[in-house]
């Protein structure tokens, strides 16, 4: 076992963990942005270079963005009350779900006789990517992009604040 | 190039597409929809004039083109086209009649408002006589002539805002339809008993001899041979469209519209449809000829009932004092000649006639068109006067009218097809009753029409309207002018001498005469005709109207006769005291049954209704709904309680589902995963 | 780690024969003579270093001299001499202000957000030098061959808009802030053209890695014409796309109104100074060269010699030239245009970019599918070609300039 | 330690901090992010099962992930702006006020 994805393993769990448990929201979406960036690395490590890139493109260039924007839009007015910490009995019963759901999984894992072949990653060229994406897989690509056609007018339309029309002089 | 049957449909298609742009066009497009009509009637026109040297090639024969309409599972309901002699003369005389009447309507409704809509239901009603002409079935043929029923409607309604309008066309329609009904009927019946309504059909047609025989043969109720009995019922139809003695009382009311329309009605399309009618299914009235023991002829009826329209037209008309309430009851009369003419067995006479008429009788209606468009819609002949100076063509044109409706010998084609209508009615061997009537009309047919001529043109103007005339645009005159020439030549293709125009329309050489054969007759119809032109010299012409008021010279006379007559001989107020009462008495009667007799009885039900209505309310709000009311009661417990569960915290939610995955995969654990 | 090595090398491999050429080869010499007494398997580490060091010295001292360049270009068409003081005609500038800026106190405000206000420049200088990595400098100059090369470099600029973001919001200044968004809202609108721009480059070479593109441009017709991308239609339409994209997301003018100094004070820069300002400065035109590059790449043949009689000179040498034309385009049109205003800039990206550039995409698939058509065929397959370019261009220009008048300040005091 | 693994525990602590993030903060937008998490360590499973597991399949595995970061960022998008729109009917983004439908 190789120490860059320990490394990267790390970084990644770290970063989530603390992202998440952070209570200001921009860091922890930028901190997340990181976490984000070492699962691409992680990819990369498996050798999934295309898949690497996508979710660099996708998450770091554009999720990472729609969620900046909407903690600025949602920011709370310095006029309202600052919100209580969260009840330490919700976050215990958080911890004891995750806790016992983690345990499952890792005995599962572990359980497992699992198959290790370490050996070269399957050849899979970005032509061969697109062919399969083309060929075996054109209908759920054509549904992926109604899919988020879709989701894109929906945003558009439950963000869009209601009634709004443009002021006459906008040229 | 010449047209078939199979081209002839084009001929009424040309002004049905019309009337459809017509209708289309907004209400400023004048140019678009006038010019669009003009263009469908020269087009039919032109058409029938292609189809022309096909049919005179061979005159006897009808070629047809029939085609199913829909199936009935056994057998379908055909229609068709025909092309005959008789059909084709008529469409060329309705699209060229029709065509100049549509340019004078260009200059006569100038200034309407719904010029757009009058020239739309103009191309409807000639589209709808000229199919009427062109059709191979009674079905096809009865279409038509609902549709020239409704044009005519619209356009006698056409200022509908006046009540008096709104009323003559309701009339015109509603009298219209009785006749119509006997057709509708006869239709059936024939229907019934040869299985087809196509006219000709290679032999199985009803007007060919094999339907003919089997129709005449087999007798119905009081030894009326079939054919006689469907015969009289399609010439109720006929009665009603052309105006004969009983129904004749929706034509002079047709005078409330546009002067254009009136032309159109009384020349062209509606009044002669009834006429042609008889003429296309006249083997069908005279099949019952040969049988000997027929209590009646169906021609015998018709041949009666046109003399008495004829002459009691003729009488009516002498005491009218509207210009085209005169010209009205003149077309009444000339079409009874014409019945007349069917019914004494000579049909080619009648369409002779026909043909004739429509030429002279347009060219008298677009004259008076013309004086009133000049003296700003003033119809009152007494008002008149004095307009053969400022008017100089169109009262040149309208004498021509006059003579050619009067009979004037020799040279107008109103002499030569009535002489023909007179020598056929002479020939008949029935009775001599209607030629009596007919040589009256034909004395008072002169007299009224030097009446009208001289108070209208002759004298001092009676009225600043009349006094301020002026001759009327080209667009008017013009047609006027082509009119007058057709009625004066028109009369020269069914001479004696030169019997073009029957031999065409029998299929078979008419052996010539001399020019005045059977003179006497001629002779006795010559002088009736000057003794009309004289007296109504000596009464009208010599010394002129003074002023309006001024008392009518007859009227001087024998004034009850007068009034009766200027009354049209109180037939509408018979109508009124006869018909319509009864028909007002029935309907109180319904109506008083509705009120009292039924509606009690709906009532009593209703009350029965309401009364188990309450009662079962009543258990129901006592008994049953208790028990619903305690288990609804617990049910809404049961949801309140579960309900607590749903707390609406999201949380909760994804807490449940962690936790149930964690017990599921337990459970499956221990369960060793089977 | 083999795996991962075995791409990170210059690629030498599969060299075609007219590299032979001793200048074409003389990189790859210097390379092995460097690296060449080093164990076999630390060889690809050492030759990686060396690739960035090269890369990072060559684009550090273009975008010195560029930075001279503009400012003289830009004296000259606004007719005064520009800097001329330091050395011969004012060489030396750039280096006297890389001395001032590192010499400047480097102020932070007390509010700032310490971490994120330090990591802004230095996130985007790293991205922005990242996206070096996969240009193909010259026959034999790929620093990282990548299979989805094109990818890769969108994917590294996409972390610039983060950057931006992090200075904008870490300077706790609401100007600061609005600017950072509005150079947000500019960056994310301008990146749809820009991909969809290439995506017709990808669609007709059939590679997503950039040798692959720049070899499917090889060739020329009689010898004189290049079988460039740029040369098509739909190339020249894309190329255009492409070029205006890229001006906007380098906040170069006409689009720079994320820095727009006389609006927003300096937008996300103005709690700035020192060297981290020189850092915003230097990312943003290494952006402007790694897009230029890009373009050279994808629609003007890469490293090719515009015609075949100019072969004998150095690939490289080639790039360099395109690069010094398109580097020289910016400068102009900088020195050119004026400012647009916001809201017209958003338009032109949506309402006329985009769909320009969807509309090019169909064009791009109907010049596939007619590539066998020959003699008037293929005539008339340049007139659609052109057509379906130039009319809805014709078009949109017109939907776009339909509002546009003269402004009318209704409520100016008169 | 088998490589695989390595993988798959990486993948359920990504999974289980996404799950404990999405219990136990209150911040809608932070609950949405641990979904993410949560998705991020599928794909993450499904890399790890492409790279080690039977290479029966040369492809699914890649295709599977592209597809699923398509969703997942169409999922980010829409649950964000139904937060901007929660967040304007109701002054606040905390998911314990969001208890409208509350039985």
């Amino acid at each position: 076992m190789n120490p860059a994805a320990l490394i990267i393993i790390v970084v990644l769990l770290a970063s989530a963990a603390v992202a998440l448990s952070l209570r200001n929201l921009v860091r922890a979406a930028l901190l997340l942005t990181v976490s984000w960036a070492g699962l691409a690395a992680f990819y990369l490590w498996a050798g999934a270079e295309f898949v690497a890139f996508a979710q660099v493109l996708v998450y770091v260039g554009a999720v990472s963005m729609v969620v900046l924007f909407a903690v600025l839009l949602t920011r709370p007015a310095p006029t309202d009350p600052p919100p209580p910490r969260a009840t330490y009995g919700r976050v215990l019963g958080a911890l004891l779900a995750g806790s016992a759901v983690g345990g499952l999984l890792c005995g599962a894992i572990l359980g497992t006789p699992l198959p290790s072949s370490p050996g070269a990653p399957p050849a899979l060229t970005v032509r061969e990517i697109g062919r399969q994406l083309m060929g075996v897989h054109a209908a759920a690509l054509l549904v992926a992009g109604v899919l988020l056609t879709v989701a894109l007018l929906g945003a558009i339309v439950l963000a869009a604040a209601p009634g709004r029309r443009r002021s006459p002089d906008a040229p | 190039m010449t047209l078939g049957v199979e081209q002839i449909f084009l001929v009424p298609l040309l002004p049905l597409v019309a009337a459809a742009i017509g209708s289309l066009t907004p209400r400023r497009g004048r140019a678009l929809a006038a010019g669009s009509a003009i263009t469908a009637m020269a087009g039919a026109l032109i058409v029938s004039c292609l189809a022309l040297p096909g049919v005179l090639a061979e005159t006897s024969a009808h070629q047809v083109a029939n085609f199913d309409w829909f199936d009935l599972g056994a057998g379908a309901v055909r229609l068709g086209w025909v092309l005959d002699p008789l059909g084709l003369l008529m469409c060329l005389m309705v699209s060229f009649v029709g065509l100049l009447i549509f340019i004078f309507s260009l200059g006569y409704m100038h200034e309407d408002d719904n010029f757009t809509r009058f020239f739309c239901f103009l191309s409807l009603f000639a589209s709808a006589m000229l199919g009427l002409l062109v059709a191979n079935s009674l079905l096809l043929f009865f279409i038509c002539w609902e549709l020239v029923g409704l044009a005519s409607y619209l356009l006698i309604g056409f200022w509908f805002h006046q009540p008096s309008a709104a009323a003559a066309a309701k009339k015109a329609f509603i009298t219209t339809r009785i006749g119509d009904l006997g057709l509708l009927l006869g239709m059936v019946w024939l229907y019934h008993s040869t299985g087809t309504l196509l006219f000709y059909d290679h032999g199985h047609g009803v007007l060919e001899s094999s339907a003919l025989t089997a129709l005449a043969a087999q007798t119905t109720i009081g030894g009326l041979a079939v054919s006689t009995a469907i015969g009289l019922l399609i010439f109720c139809g006929a009665v009603g469209k052309s105006g004969q003695f009983p129904l004749h009382v929706w034509l002079p009311d047709a005078m409330e519209g546009p002067t254009p329309v009136s032309a159109l009605i009384h020349a062209a399309t509606m009044v002669a449809a009834g006429v042609f009618l008889i003429a296309r299914v006249f083997p069908l009235m005279s099949a019952d000829l040969g049988v000997g023991n027929a209590p009646v002829h169906a021609l015998t009826v018709v041949a009666f009932i046109g003399a008495l329209t004829a002459l009691m037209g003729a009488c009516i008309a002498v005491a009218q004092n509207d210009i085209k309430r005169v010209l009205a009851f003149s077309t009444v009369s000339q079409l009874g000649y014409m019945m007349l003419a069917l019914g004494v067995g000579s049909w080619v006479a009648a369409i002779f006639h026909l043909l004739t008429h429509a030429f002279f009788k347009a060219l008298l209606f677009l004259g008076a068109g013309s004086v009133i468009h000049a003296a700003h819609h003033e119809q009152d002949i007494r008002r008149l006067g004095g307009l053969g100076a400022k008017m100089r063509l169109t009262f040149l044109t309208f004498v021509v009218g006059m003579m050619a409706l009067a009979g004037v010998p020799f040279l107008f084609s109103g002499f030569w097809s009535k002489e023909a209508i007179l020598h056929a009615a002479h020939d008949w061997n029935v009775s001599s009753l209607p030629l009596l009537m007919g040589l009256t009309g034909v004395g008072l047919t002169a007299f009224y029409m030097t009446r009208l001529v001289a108070e209208t043109f002759r004298g001092q103007p009676r009225s600043d309207a009349a006094g301020h005339a002026h001759e009327s645009p080209a667009v008017m005159t013009v047609p006027l002018l082509l009119l007058a020439v057709g009625s004066v030549l028109l009369g020269f293709l069914g001479t004696p001498a030169w019997p073009w125009l029957q031999s065409t329309l029998l299929g078979h050489e008419v052996e010539r005469e001399s020019l005045f054969a059977g003179g006497g007759l001629m002779m006795l119809s010559i002088l009736l005709v000057a003794i009309g032109l004289g007296a109504g010299w000596a009464l009208y012409l010599r010394r002129g109207r003074r002023s309006e008021s001024a008392a009518d010279p007859i009227a001087a006379a024998a004034p009850r006769t007068f009034a009766f007559l200027g009354a049209r001989m109180k037939l509408d107020e018979l109508y009124g005291a006869t018909v319509i009462a009864a028909a007002d008495a029935l309907a109180a009667l319904a109506d008083f049954c509705d009120r009292r007799g039924w509606d009690g009885a709906v009532r009593f039900v209703a009350q029965l209704g309401v009364f188990t209505g309450l009662a079962s309310r009543d258990t129901d709000e006592e008994g049953l709904n208790q028990g619903f009311n305690a288990v609804g009661e617990r049910l809404r417990g049961a949801g309140r309680f579960y309900s607590r569960s749903q707390t609406g915290e999201t949380h909760g939610y994804l807490l449940t589902v962690a936790l149930a995955f964690v017990v599921i995969v337990v459970l499956v654990a221990i369960g060793g995963g089977r | 780690m083999s795996h991962l090595g075995s791409s990170f090398f210059l690629a030498v491999t599969s060299a075609p024969p007219a590299a032979d050429h001793p200048l074409e080869r003389l990189p790859l010499q210097l390379r092995d003579l460097l690296t060449g007494f080093l164990p076999a398997e630390l060889r690809w580490f050492a030759s990686a270093i060396l690739a960035i060091v090269v890369i990072l010295a060559v684009f550090g001292l273009l975008f010195a001299l560029l930075t001279l360049a503009e400012r003289k270009l830009l004296g000259r068409v606004q007719n005064r001499p520009g800097p001329n003081r330091t050395g011969w005609f004012g060489l030396l500038q750039p280096f006297a202000d890389a001395i001032k800026m590192l010499t400047k106190e480097d102020v932070v405000p007390r509010e700032a957000d310490q971490v994120l206000h330090f990591l802004a420049p230095v996130a985007l200088l790293a991205f922005s030098v990242l996206t070096f990595a996969v240009i193909p400098y010259g026959r034999n100059l790929v620093p990282l061959d990548l299979d989805a090369a094109v990818l890769y470099f969108f994917a590294a600029g996409a972390g610039t808009e983060l950057a931006v973001f992090m200075a904008g919001w870490a300077s706790r200044n609401k100007y600061s802030l609005l600017a950072a968004m509005r150079a947000l809202a500019q960056l994310i609108s301008y990146e749809l053209p820009l991909l969809l721009s290439f995506v017709p480059v990808v669609m007709l070479s059939g590679a997503l890695s950039t040798t692959g593109i720049v070899a499917a441009q090889a060739g020329w017709k009689w010898g004189l014409v290049p079988h460039w991308h740029v040369c098509t239609p739909w190339g020249f339409a894309g190329f255009a796309i492409f070029m205006i994209a890229a001006l906007a997301e380098s906040n170069r003018s006409p689009f720079d109104l994320p820095e727009a100094e006389s609006e927003l004070i300096a937008g996300h820069l103005t709690e700035y100074s020192g060297f981290k300002y020189a850092l915003f400065f230097m990312a943003e035109y290494f952006g402007m060269i790694a897009l230029s590059s890009m373009a050279i790449t994808l629609f003007l043949g890469g490293w090719q010699a515009p015609c075949a009689f100019l072969e004998f000179i150095p690939s490289y040498a080639w790039f360099g030239a395109k690069l010094l034309v398109l580097l020289g385009g910016f400068i102009w049109v900088r020195a050119t245009l004026p400012r647009l205003r916001i809201d017209q800039l958003t338009r032109l990206a949506w309402k006329f970019l985009v769909p320009l550039a969807l509309i090019n995409l169909g064009t791009a698939a109907f010049w596939r599918l007619t590539a066998d058509w020959t003699g008037p065929l293929d005539a008339g397959r340049w007139l659609l070609a052109g057509a379906l370019v130039v009319g809805p261009f014709l078009l949109l220009g017109r939907g776009l300039s339909a509002g546009v008048t003269p402004r009318t300040y209704r409520y100016a005091p008169s | 330690m088998n490589p695989l693994q390595l993988c798959l525990l990486a993948s359920s602590g990504l999974f289980c901090i996404g799950l404990v993030a999405a219990l136990a903060r209150s911040n809608t937008i932070l609950v949405l992010l641990g979904l993410e998490l949560m998705l991020n360590a599928a794909n993450l499973n499904f890399i790890a099962f492409w790279r080690y597991g039977h290479p029966g399949a040369p492809a699914t595995g890649v295709i599977f992930v592209l597809f699923a970061i398509a969703v997942a960022a169409a999922e980010a998008a829409v649950g964000l702006a139904l937060i901007i729109a929660i967040s304007r009917h109701q002054r606040s983004i905390r998911l314990q006020e969001a208890v409208t439908l509350k039985g």
